[in-house]
């Protein structure tokens, strides 16, 4: 079996997450890569598409932003923050696009924390705040969420809510306004695959990563977790490793 | 080339940024921030802004270092991998310095939007459900003493239309009118016609959203220069107030076919801005110490700015070290 | 080049637009109107359409007269000098043989905005006090007929932001989402992107807000033509359906760049739409008595269509024979 | 004195109500002329702009709609519809803005009807509607408008009101929800010139055109109109002629 670390491992369960022709919002680093490699691998007609407007930019290098100024070479169309955010809410082409996010607090319906630990107005800890995060999360048709697995971080209830999952449990999207049909998919930690349950919306262990055991997954995970249908994640084959190696960040920014 | 409009960046600053003023800057994280204009506003010490910010970052983190932001309105602070939240923004925001109300980047383009079109808010899905809408950064005490502030961060509302577009309900945001924009461009003529090339991010409308807008621009250059391809050119003349050549003006973040980022100056600049000593040190030496953005490019070198320079083909320094 | 997008018209119009479906084409007055387009819906026979139009002219004058179009969503039907109000339209509304509802430009634009933005309505002061708000085209019964039409013309409402913005009330216009687009451009490449040179009128939130997308283009050319200078593009490539190579697709309306207008055309026109008889013939001849439209082309000849090529230094055909 | 056509004294008139540094809003024919003549007699600093997205187009040919290719030649910005309405509506620029336009009946107040005669669903004679006029008249700062002098066009109340002007009265745009400090300043017929009353908003006669009597417009209006301080308008200079036949409508497509 192939050699692969923990940050290569996740970045292709990301990437088979991703579907042909699905149009990929993605944020910088590992989600970045992952929607890199889902076109090499099983999604050649994916698109990747940036918040700040680039629309399948030829990434020759890794951005590090995603402002930078590597996303804009060779683009369909370089467009502005209200076009690509517009372009996530539109009826029509919303529906074909899935957005890959990370944040500092999961809870137990994928509502995502990535403004402050603390009291909002006087906090503990200051994070980055939603950016395009609580845009993507409101619109497209599902989002898959990246997190360190932690007890602090997998929470039962949010310091704050950012970006909205399954807000409250079945029905809550539409009674707030957003779709019941869109929503959190998966949660991509350094430990397994999470997934929602689609008539409760609560996260439950899907996958195991290789030598991790439901147990410490369910002991670093803040809130209760249904663990009993939980298998092992396939590793990333040699073939993946490659593509991910040579072709999306040889320079080894994000994933060395 | 002449025009009254035309003239040098302290005196553009001096003539339309003064302390208290609510102001927005363009750019977006890393790229095409208007820094050689944060860096004089820094100079002069106009302090006590009211920041409007989508996710501008560099710019948004030095003027918060430096002691001139008391009030921001931001979706972002972050620099991308070079500081995935801005390090004074963070520290200051937990230190309680700073009175930060969050929005999403959409709501804060929409706002701009609005200003720039003239209507006082316009309505999105985005956030139903979530704290953007239940938590407020401002007080109502605050919001009834500026009158430049609306009274609500926002206003949930059902669609009049039904479930028209198969949406029952909508968050309205209201118009920003910012009293001074700053962009950095590329090009502009001597009355202001500018031209952005690569992403806009949501530089146009908050151009247009503004009482008074300077321009910083890699170039003047002759009308006819930007006439001649008018579709790429995003803001009219008579929008701009200030038109000011500041060559590097975006540096130390990217300009688009003209340089890079420079990942030494970002890195260094989380160095020092990740320890209050170090941080009072920098300002003194790359910011207050120097004359003007010259100053601060001749600091950085020729050996450096030459490391960025943009490849013609791609835009930006193909195979620049950037770790 | 392949794609599986790449298309010719009359399959496009066959898999696209059906009758009695909600569409809407691009352009305005006699500019850059998908006239190619237009006429293969005419030679098709589809009727029954229900047309969004914000100043489009001669494509809804023609697609009126040839009686494809039984409701008409409109902010102004005129093609300029040739015809100050257009004769075919105003005949069919004169006669009652179509249903007509009055918008002003900026609504209507407003309206495909929202339809492309995904919000189910837009603000705007345009209107406040007149009869565009007072007087509807339709009625509650025919609304409630179509699913796709909102059950109001539209909303008076007062700024739930006080007076924020000097802006005491509003008008919210309702989001289009119509079944079918239709534009023409200058440039796309085989999956879509496209590129439209001189001004976009409203043809890019048109686009967007349609369920689908129909792009006829002078040439379809290889993507790397297009992905050189990605600002002058703005039609992503998922957005489009079909990509129609259509040389003089927008004929006789003018497409910047490539041709002027027809004004010998355009002047017959006007005495053919004036006369019932003559336009029956004029329809035959020019339209339904030819294969497609480089029939007409032909029909046109050499000459005339040199006589409106565009000057490259202008776009338009400098001292053509207008009167 | 000069040998002038009416519509050269049309449009002189028109003319010279652009102030240097005015952006000029303008639709086709006589309009689009006067705009043109003012930047190269007394408003050298004014800009015309169309409702199409051109903005301060280099007009070496008259254009015969706001669509023309013509207006798109060597521009600050060729924008779109949105940018174009947007510059009027927006609280900065929209002060700037002085809209010319035309239409088929106006009432006392400067409200004007370019949309139908007779029942609005079963119209006896239809029109082309609003185009950018409504908008244009609801937000800049002020109109001008230009009117064929018939009793049928100056008419009590209007089949159908498309353009607000002062509606019905003081105080009325401010209650319908647009600015009371903005409106019809001016409407230039093929007799006269009249004004708007600062304190009442109704239309007066203001000037007369050379050879035309007073008695003879009150005549062509069909609502009561003061006319007691109305004075000869001055007529074209040759110098203004000059300028309208060599510079701006050199191949009489509008005025000839």
């Amino acid at each position: 079996m192939a050699d692969y670390t923990l940050r290569e491992l996740m970045t292709i369960v990301a990437a088979r997450e991703i579907r042909d022709g699905d149009i990929v919002f993605c944020g910088t680093g590992i989600s970045m890569v992952a929607a890199m490699a889902a076109k090499h691998i099983s999604a050649p007609n994916s698109v990747i598409f940036f918040e700040t407007g680039a629309i399948d930019s030829k990434l020759e290098e890794v951005p590090m932003a995603v402002a930078d100024p590597r996303v804009m070479f060779h683009t369909s169309v370089n467009g502005s923050l209200a076009d690509a955010f517009a372009t996530m809410q539109n009826r029509f082409t919303g529906k074909k696009v899935v957005g890959v996010m990370g944040a500092a607090q999961i809870d137990p319906y994928g509502n995502l924390n990535s403004t402050v630990i603390g009291d909002y107005r006087q906090p503990r800890v200051r994070f980055s705040g939603s950016g395009g995060a609580c845009d993507v999360a409101s619109f497209v048709s599902r989002t898959i969420i990246f997190m360190q697995h932690e007890k602090r971080k997998f929470v039962q209830k949010l310091d704050y809510m950012t970006s909205p999952g399954w807000l409250d449990g079945p029905g809550a999207r539409g009674r707030a306004g957003l779709s019941d049909d869109s929503g959190p998919a998966a949660v991509i930690t350094n430990m397994a695959v999470m997934r929602f349950d689609s008539h409760t919306k609560r996260m439950y262990l899907e996958g195991c990563y290789p030598g991790i055991s439901k147990e410490k997954i369910v002991e670093n995970t803040g809130f209760e977790v249904d663990a009993s249908h939980a298998e092992e994640v396939a590793p990333p084959t040699e073939a993946e490793l490659r593509i991910l190696r040579e072709r999306c960040d040889p320079q080894g920014l994000i994933l060395g | 080339m002449k025009s009254e409009k035309i003239m040098d960046l302290s005196e553009a600053i001096r003539r339309f940024v003064k302390p208290g003023d609510h102001i927005s800057i363009g750019g977006f994280t890393l790229n095409r921030n208007p820094m050689a204009a944060v860096y004089e506003i820094i100079r002069q010490g106009i302090d006590g802004l009211h920041l409007y910010a989508h996710s501008n970052g560099q710019g948004v983190d030095e003027l918060i270092g430096a002691g001139c932001v008391s009030r921001l309105e931001i979706a972002y602070g972050g620099t991308g991998r070079f500081a995935p939240t801005c390090i004074r923004f963070k520290k200051a925001a937990q230190e309680g310095l700073l009175a930060v109300e969050d929005y999403s980047n959409y709501q804060m383009t929409l706002r701009f939007m609005a200003g720039a079109m003239g209507v006082p808010f316009l309505p999105t899905r985005s956030g139903l459900g979530t704290d953007l809408i239940e938590k407020w950064g401002f007080s109502p005490e605050t919001r009834a003493a500026d009158p430049r502030l609306p009274n609500d961060k926002l206003k949930v509302m059902d669609n009049p239309f039904g479930n028209w577009g198969d949406v029952p309900r909508v968050v309205l945001v209201p118009a920003i009118n910012p009293d001074v924009t700053i962009i950095h461009v590329q090009k502009s003529g001597p009355k202001g016609t500018s031209r952005i090339e690569g992403l806009p991010f949501s530089d146009v409308e908050q151009a247009k959203s503004a009482r008074h807008l300077i321009v910083t621009c890699e170039k003047i250059v002759e009308t006819d220069d930007l006439r001649d391809a008018p579709e790429s050119n995003q803001i009219p003349f008579f929008c701009v107030d200030a038109v000011v050549e500041a060559p590097h003006g975006a540096y130390p973040t990217a300009c688009y076919r003209h340089y890079d980022y420079d990942p030494v100056y970002l890195n260094d600049y989380r160095k020092y801005a990740s320890d209050d000593a170090l941080y009072a040190d920098y300002l003194q030496r790359f910011i207050r110490g120097v004359k003007d953005h010259a100053g601060l490019i001749g600091l950085i070198g020729q050996e450096r700015i030459k490391a960025i320079a943009a490849d013609p083909r791609t835009g930006y320094a193909t195979g620049l070290d950037r770790k």
